[in-house]
């Protein structure tokens, strides 16, 4: 059982007759996603994929089980869709969409926490378990990146979790699951948030968290660390180091001002938490040996 | 979307929070009337978007017309592409406080910060451990209750003689905060007057990109960028900054930007621009030389890792931008993902060498850059 | 506050809900010009609060001039207090829904009320176990989102082709509901036209009289109410409903006023009025039974319990409103509370009998009213 | 330990320096209610009764813990008094004002079920358990109304609550814990939610609802009954049997149209539930001794 996302999760696609939501629907199909009904207002009855298409959550919901909603849907649709969503009682929500309204996204997380869902997104390419399903658009294909194992992604970032994950699977290690938390100023799930799935994981025995200048989400992970409520071992590569100050580099997120989330600051805090940061991508695989290795050691002299 | 000073002190205005009487000049000959028409002394203020205008000796005092005319002819020939000269009356000042506006991504709601202390050492105050000053957390769903301004009020320590006018400001400010979709709208200083009354003395406001198609009246012009090529990357929805260095970015996603970024810092080669050829715009390879070939850099690099992005598609893009802008300097290639096989192929048919790891790409391009 | 058809229709025209081409009139002289401006067939609608006008026979449709002035003649001379009738261009209807939004107490959300079966039999059809009446929940600080109007629109089962006039009606409606705080909007019928165009066939409103300070907009007339002293009393701030029998009531509390009202029913008595003399009005006693006296009751009967109201106080005023006002009928007096022994004394002293039971009043007045 | 408010119950007063406020801040404090805090915003630094009196709720909080706020404070203003109230942090809220704008009251009520607190009324007196403490204005000086026993008491009434409960008292009982949810449209608490409080409670061993026409309340109340939530001896009065209907007699909520929410169906609701309903006041006290006696029965059975 991994997290968020396994064989057996009931998904349902919102904005399945899209043509983004077609093409990544056949895929997640494919990789194994269990998809057991799409929703597109004013295309219900129609078929998708050989999958049912409904006019509303509500209806799909209706017809059938449902664990988790995955949207296609353009960016200005998006908080409407996610309400729907937890409005029919869904508490595992992915939105891939670049350029979400920052009011918008604030709500939604707002609602998110009171109702106890879990929005990933937007922005993202969403989450994965190689080998069992995913919801969002990976290229799964790609087998010296998807390969399934045990080190645990938490990611604000597409291409170069890619890069970043490849180092990994170099190494020898494969990925149990790959959470994409997204770009955006306001994601909708944080990495500390996500940390103790993992923690609570049997397929995990390590993360790899992929951050990058701007915001607090790789502090608030190293509190975690630092407050013993994640324990397994922990390598960062946080991008941005050499960044200009004050400009707006990376994602939306990511703008540094007056010295405040600045990737050295990150580095500093992740480090004193206990983790392990690699400088560059290259360097990920080995820091993960290490950290297992220091792991190990602990246990053995604690059992 | 940053929003000018001017523009912000008239939604200000609009809404009810007292700004200093004012005019906006452009050229010399407006200034008469202007300095007639508003009674000295004055506070000759230059509309720029980057910060610390103050500290950089860029906002003028004058007592009298003739030192108010040659402080404006200062501004205007600094060099630093000034325009727009907001001239106010100055406002005698017995205290100055900070109030602003923004989001807390953790807790998802507004936050007003709010301090006793406000000026240009906010930032300096705000990093040393956040003392005096003071959080107070909007809900958007809910909205701001009294309640919500009078905790800030009373939290900085007003006196109750002043506190209807803060809470009336509070509000105001609020409900621009939350209307305009902004990511900030910031009141720093925040005047109380000899007399008693409140007044904005600056105004300082973000429009949320994402949101401006719900904000017609905020029109995107060439003014709101610091620099002609990113107000063209803008338009075309290519993320893009202009730098000064040799080896012009052209990678895909804002992460593994940043991340060749910082690669090439540390081998000590130098950026012409950061540019992002990926997402939506994988298919746009022209577009984005284009933009790289105006930084006048020594090299192009370019660097994927697709996602959605086909590599083969994005090595055709590549070649087909190659053939039709036909750069003078070197361009080095790294393009990964889906399909890369096909990519590789086609990026050595049109005679380029398809490199696979990022590190060898950085290097062999401040190679180039040096040659 | 309840808000005439016209009215509502006014609104859901401004806010972008299509309603029927209407005009008003008040007198014969009007008629000749709407009947040229407004193509026929015409309905006839006559401008007044209470219900069922259809059932009642007070809604006329005329397919000529002639029959349309002769429609509206018999309106006027129906004795109903109709002045002004809505004359409307009739529409080919070819489906009626049924559309509302009101409270929900318990969920304390707003409440979409929606069925594919509009027009007069909505009310039994919902007492027969909300078959085919589809509920949608709002929460007042989150608002109405498109999805909500959307379930609504698909669970009545509207063709594809209505969907977004559907929704676009819905979300316009609730703003409505939302910015006049109304307690109630309601459009029944809501017409689907031959031509497929969705038309509300009427509209019912009622705004929340706590929130009228809210709305200088809703003029509060005395045509908003059906009797001229329910109106007096309103501007006085009191209580009052206007009833034919023989006992007036000026009693304390609205739970007490009810209990007494059912006692006097049980005991074969019949009602003059319904009047809350307490709460805020306790020191009214004047102002309370000269509403009592023109509802030309035989017996006046005073029943109270104070909570916050002081038997004393309440007992010298009624000697005084008696003493001023003078009343034929016989007053029978019956307050406790606080204070209550000297509050006999008042009563006893200016010559009334001080009654310590409720139902004992009763049936004195009961008795006395059958004198 | 009666419910909602005890004589150790720590209350704050919203709206102390006002005329109201003052007067029934003393009569509170005499009667027993521990009062620990004022609050009016502009009159922090003054003393009312001896009493503290703060600009805010929540620096009224810092000083000293708060468990209770009463609010003496005008309709218009009730929302946001409510709000800071639970923005401190509090749970237990009575607001007694009349003529709480409609949706101020529902957001109000829904701010509450989301958050955890209870306020009671508007329009209400509010609570009491004689001979402890009260929250409002009650004449707690009227013996023969006001004496304490074991009979809970929820009301949505005034007058007709001293009229009901004087017959309780000629019957030989007393009130335990007295509550008038108050009678607006959408009181901040309704008769289901507090029956709960009232089984649980020690001191209570029999409940009158004195209820009336309209809304659906009663109903509410009758169903908890049936699903075997509430097990004590239940008295109701009902008033308005006899109201024309369409015509709005009564309080705020209570306007009936098209037969929804008559008296007759409240009545029928809750003698189909269990409960005894008595069609006059005067009849309440005889019913109570019924109920207990009906109860004793049945425990002798069972036992």
């Amino acid at each position: 059982m991994s997290i968020f996302i396994d064989k057996g999760t009931a998904v349902i696609i919102q904005g399945i007759t899209g043509k983004e939501g077609r093409f990544w629907t056949s895929h997640m199909k494919d990789m194994g996603t269990r998809i057991v009904a799409g929703v597109t207002p004013g295309k219900g009855g129609q078929r998708v994929e050989g999958i049912d298409v409904f006019n509303t959550v509500s209806k799909a919901c209706a017809e059938t089980p449902v664990d988790a909603s995955m949207l296609f849907v353009p960016p200005r649709f998006v908080r409407d869709a996610v309400f729907e969503a937890m409005d029919a009682g869904i508490k595992k929500i992915v939105t891939v969409a670049e350029g979400i309204p920052l009011h918008d996204a604030v709500r939604i997380r707002k609602a998110a926490l009171d109702r106890g869902a879990m929005v990933i997104g937007g922005n993202t390419s969403g989450v994965i378990s190689p080998g069992k399903a995913m919801m969002g658009f990976f290229p799964y294909w790609i087998e010296r990146v998807y390969r399934p194992g045990n080190v645990g992604i938490i990611t604000r970032s597409g291409s170069l979790t890619n890069e970043v994950t490849a180092m990994v699977v170099k190494a020898g290690f494969g990925v149990s699951t790959l959470i994409g938390v997204g770009g955006d100023t306001v994601p909708g799930t944080r990495f500390a948030e996500l940390l103790p799935l993992y923690q609570n994981d049997r397929e995990t025995r390590s993360v790899v968290i992929i951050g990058e200048l701007g915001g607090t989400m790789e502090e608030e992970a190293a509190e975690l660390l630092t407050a013993g409520k994640f324990s397994k071992p922990l390598v960062a590569f946080i991008a941005g180091r050499n960044a200009p100050q004050g400009k707006k580099m990376g994602h939306a997120g990511a703008i540094v001002t007056g010295g405040k989330g600045t990737a050295s600051e990150k580095i500093k805090a992740l480090r004193d938490a206990g983790a392990l940061v690699a400088e560059k991508p290259v360097i990920v695989g080995e820091l993960l040996k290490q950290a297992l290795k220091i792991q190990n050691k602990r246990s053995q002299r604690n059992g | 979307m940053r929003i000018f000073e001017y523009e912000a002190k008239e939604l200000f205005k609009k809404n009810g929070i007292p700004v200093p009487v004012s005019a906006l000049v452009e050229e010399p000959s407006e200034l008469e009337k202007v300095l007639i028409d508003i009674p000295g002394p004055w506070v000759l203020k230059p509309q720029v978007l980057f910060g610390a205008r103050g500290k950089a000796g860029l906002i003028k005092f004058a007592d009298s017309k003739e030192a108010a005319v040659t402080g404006a002819e200062e501004l205007w020939g600094t060099g630093r592409g000034i325009k727009k000269i907001l001239i106010e009356e100055k406002i005698q000042v017995q205290r100055e406080l900070y109030l602003s506006i923004t989001i807390d991504p953790g807790k998802a709601c507004a936050v007003i910060i709010a301090s006793a202390q406000g000026g240009t050492d906010i930032e300096t105050l705000a990093v040393s451990g956040k003392k005096d000053i003071l959080c107070e957390y909007i809900d958007l769903d809910i909205g701001i209750m009294p309640f919500n301004a009078r905790k800030t009020a009373y939290g900085i320590g007003l006196d109750n003689g002043l506190i209807s006018q803060y809470v009336s400001v509070v509000t105001s400010l609020y409900n621009i905060f939350e209307e305009s979709d902004a990511g900030l709208v910031e009141i720093n200083p925040l005047f109380i007057s000899g007399g008693g009354r409140i007044v904005a003395g600056d105004g300082k406001m973000i429009v949320d990109d994402f949101s401006l198609y719900r904000h017609p009246e905020i029109a995107v012009t060439g003014e709101r960028f610091e620099d002609d090529l990113e107000y063209e990357a803008f338009q075309k929805g290519i993320p893009y900054l202009k730098l000064n260095g040799d080896i012009a970015l052209m990678c895909a996603g804002a992460g593994l930007t940043t991340t060749v970024y910082d690669l090439i810092v540390d081998n000590g080669g130098t950026v012409a621009n950061y540019l992002e050829f990926g997402g939506p715009n994988y298919t746009r390879a022209t577009a984005a030389m284009e933009l790289c070939l105006k930084s006048l850099s020594k090299v192009i690099l370019i660097v994927t890792f697709g996602t959605i992005a086909r590599a083969d598609v994005m090595a055709e893009g590549v070649v087909k931008a190659i053939k039709k802008l036909k750069p003078k300097q070197p361009v080095v290639t790294c393009i990964r993902g889906t399909n890369e096989e096909k990519a590789e192929q086609i990026l050595k048919k049109a005679g380029l060498i398809p490199l696979k790891d990022t590190e060898e790409a950085v290097r062999t391009a401040i190679e180039l850059a040096n040659c």
